[in-house]
């Protein structure tokens, strides 16, 4: 079968998620990775959406496009209103915070709000819904990306999500004492950040992608990891689960 | 730096709380009855999540009457937002998000009007938002909370830090937002004002308690026995709200939990207006659906009764 | 008829609120004026009860004993839980604070916590529940009790809950920006506080009581009204409604 | 001056919590196997207020296990005080009343272990201590209040001010009380632990979320199913709880919502014993009620089957 780039994304995250975990998804690629993750490795898997809701079982073909709609809330558990859920990951309930792509840095900060200055921006982009939230208070969190130049960047032109801000132990200084990025996921590879520093490691690669094609694709210099491996491919059955839960090809592509 | 000190100041907004009468007596008044009480100036809270339960039917009546100088603050801010902007309404919008959703890609009304400085853009994250509204809601002018930390969100609104006298943690203090006005959908409502939400409840409780004046529009008016019958689900108290509007269909054609399913189809198609003329894509949509009916039922009559009943079934489809 | 103490004071009390506001109503005495005064002059009268109960309307003949059991939840319009309850008189939503008796100063202030030292007491008494929360918060407070001279003394032996505190404005100095006691209503009359010691003053004798008598039952100086006057015995018709809400007479004695 | 750092160490009960596991799988034990899990020194939050859905069952099945050294606390204090007291498992009781009710005078345990300083009581109001668990299911060290100002209750714990970065505003920071263990009864919840409330839901949602470890006892275990029916019902989410035990009657005799009655007649022989006895009233219950039966079924039928079905009887007719 050939794989488009969203179900790769939705593949490769979704092996990253534990069975018996907790899981704060946001919209769009994570969700997809969530569900697979549910319906597939990880039975014990608890999503929560942004909108509220926790715990539900979405119905294959009537999957939500946002996360505060009925289809996100298709058989939930409970449904406690958007403070209190991130009420809930400000607690600790929740060990993995999964969001999807923006400009990215070295430090795995994120914008979702403005390209050129903040004030009056030659691109003002959406915001920050949740993303700011889920990466400030679970205890760690994935981000789900395309892998391209333009979203890879130096540093990003304004901070809405914080993953490392300056690197080292700057998280911790500005208070924020929980939690942090472990992990990116790409269409090209899978990427850590190193102890210290936190700067941006490559810890595997998609099968049929580079070393080269990761640096001509980002606009920083990326570590990679001395125990560098490739990623197993999309399984028949990971796929079968992702076109039966969205047979209109609606998220997938 | 944008924050108002108007938005956090506890003690005048509890004030104008307490010179407010709170009979337990009817509030039922029409759609259009409930909108007047919005005056121009006024920040409006808008209940509800991007295309979930909005008060579309409010903000309708509130468009037509050509309000001035508004606030619009919302969680994740739909099209009313971009309606607010192009009819002319809002200076500023308040919110952590604005769009559609991902299908319909960035709003380009948000970008004209941010970029080129036509309206003030504040923007919180989803939590940082609710908090503001929860500190209202509690009567304390802000929250602790570990949120928004080092981030550059921090500077947009002008957030400060608070040290914790127990633990010297050093925390976002959050500051609290009364709004003038809060504009909600419910399920079910009585004539005192008491609202029961099936499913999500979003943010509505909140803001009803932030709010020094409430409106409300419901699906349904039921016996005030009913209510009792299920107190519990109970979510906004009547003694906070002002008015009460019957309005079936009072967020169409967003959802509404277990009553209707949203539209898409017509998001794409209000969309593709505007990829073509940009905020003239608007001005033609609020002249067609917002100004020209002559009342609620003609605006519902554009998309037609089985498109309506359709909606129905599907609402009630995705909750059973 | 004959009137019992507890009538008399669900009487003087019912009729100190009005219509169409809302009451945030201690247990005892203060419940059973609030539920007078909803059944006759004030219908449009809230009540709001500590266990999270709003606007219930009781069942004749089961009163509740406590402010958390069903009878006094009985059909009631809301039930938000004990802290949201609380939180909406902080915000300011209710016009009327109603307590019950306890250790009184000159002042306002109550105890019901400790008689004799605090750490090791001579006698323990319950504790704040929610009356230092109503004290606090609500817009106005109004204490309903038994007349007696162990109860009115010059300075309680600990502030529980805080009337005018040392008198003056040391309400908002010490942060108490809302609110203050305005009415006393007891077994012998109707006292206030006067506009700028705050020190409690007799405003209304109930028929038959006199200020030597009040003189008798407290142990400090009175202050009395230039305006003193007498209040009108309880009626047949309030004294029915008591005797049709509490048939067996548990609570009107 | 007695709160301890570690009920409002934020950081570290944040730490605990991350530690354990979150398992969407089932939790269903005995009771007994519930009240192992809490330790000697623990801080137990009891769930319920007063004689309303009191985890009577886990008191008791607690008790049995000779207890030592743990603190209770609660909203309002119900004779499940007296009896840590009496059968020296509680050091410390943290509360803002304690007693049963007006019909029932002082609280003469309470009277004789304070008055003796042979527990320590640390008293809190209503709300303070309502803010002081909301904290800490908040995660956070402290919420600002207007409540308790001023009054000498201030002192008791070893209150601090925070003043507001805003508006300059001098408040209460009331710290967070983050408990070892939360002992809850509801009338409904699943085998992953969510759990459904019919009326008053108390404190019991915060303390669920404060807590380190989370132990109910419900009337009924239903389907996931239903639970996913009505998910808009579930105030306690399974991912909170550690273990759930079916206990029906688990609060008699005390109420539960919508399905048993109190027994005022039961607290009044209980007190006639103490004002007796004294503690050994007290003692005596606890060898009849508490250590004799072997099971909770057999404690249950100490009451009767027809003393049961008449509770639950006055149960629905006060509900319905």
């Amino acid at each position: 079968m050939s794989v488009t780039a969203s179900e790769l994304l939705a593949v490769m995250g979704a092996r990253e998620l534990r069975d018996n975990t907790t899981v704060f998804t946001g919209v769009g690629a994570p969700m997809m990775a969530s569900v697979l993750a549910q319906r597939s490795h990880a039975p014990g898997l608890t999503m929560m959406v942004e909108g509220g809701v926790i715990g539900p079982m979405w119905k294959p073909g009537e999957l939500p496009i946002s996360t505060n709609e009925m289809r996100a809330a298709y058989r939930a558990q409970a449904l406690p209103g958007i403070t209190d859920a991130f009420l809930l990951a400000q607690r600790g309930f929740f060990d993995v915070g999964f969001i999807g792509g923006a400009q990215i840095d070295r430090h795995g900060n994120l914008n979702t709000s403005a390209i050129g200055g903040y004030a009056r921006p030659k691109v003002r982009l959406p915001g920050s819904g949740g993303a700011n939230d889920i990466i400030s208070l679970c205890r760690e969190v994935m981000i789900l990306t395309v892998h391209e130049k333009r979203r890879f960047t130096e540093r990003v032109d304004f901070v809405t999500s914080p993953g490392y801000l300056e690197g080292g132990d700057a998280r911790r200084r500005h208070g924020l004492l929980f939690g942090g990025v472990s992990r990116l996921i790409t269409t090209l590879g899978i990427f850590g950040f190193d102890n210290e520093d936190h700067r941006m490691e490559v810890l595997a690669l998609h099968p049929g992608c580079t070393l080269e094609q990761v640096r001509e694709h980002t606009g920083f210099e990326v570590l990679v990891s001395p125990r560098l491996t490739t990623t197993k491919p999309p399984t028949d059955e990971e796929l079968a689960i992702l076109r039966m839960l969205d047979p209109a090809r609606q998220f997938i592509g | 730096m944008t924050i108002a000190p108007r938005e956090y100041d506890f003690e005048a907004a509890r004030r104008r709380l307490e010179a407010k009468p709170k009979a337990a007596g009817p509030k039922l008044v029409s759609l259009e009855a409930a909108a007047a009480l919005i005056k121009d100036g006024d920040h409006v809270a808008i209940g509800g999540c991007l295309y979930s339960r909005t008060p579309l039917a409010l903000v309708w009546a509130l468009l037509r009457r050509r309000p001035r100088h508004l606030t619009f603050s919302r969680n994740l801010m739909c099209y009313e937002g971009e309606w607010g902007m192009v009819a002319g309404a809002v200076d500023k919008v308040v919110t952590s998000w604005m769009g559609i959703g991902l299908p319909w890609g960035l709003s380009r009304i948000q970008r004209e009007f941010v970029e080129a400085g036509r309206v003030e853009f504040e923007e919180w994250s989803h939590l940082g938002l609710g908090l503001r509204y929860r500190a209202a809601a509690m009567g304390v002018p802000f929250l602790p909370s570990l949120t928004m930390l080092g981030s550059g969100l921090m500077g947009v609104g002008g957030s400060r830090m608070v040290e914790c006298p127990y633990t010297g943690a050093r925390l976002h203090a959050v500051p609290a937002l009364f709004p003038d006005v809060a504009i909600i959908h419910v399920q079910r409502a009585d004539r005192l004002g008491n609202c029961q939400i099936d499913g999500y409840p979003h943010m509505d409780g909140d803001i009803a308690r932030a709010a020094s004046t409430v409106l409300v529009t419901a699906e349904e008016i039921v016996d005030e026995d009913e209510i009792r019958r299920h107190g519990d689900r109970t979510v906004i108290p009547g003694f906070t709200v002002d008015a009460v509007a019957h309005v079936p269909y009072g967020s169409y054609p967003h959802e509404c939990y277990g009553a209707y399913d949203s539209e898409p189809e017509h998001f794409t198609t209000y969309v593709e207006a505007i990829q073509q003329r940009g905020a003239g894509g608007v001005a033609d949509y609020l002249e067609r659906y917002v100004y020209a009916p002559g009342s609620h039922a003609e605006y519902l009559a554009l998309f037609g009764e089985s498109r309506l009943a359709r909606a129905a079934e599907r609402g009630r489809m995705l909750t059973t």
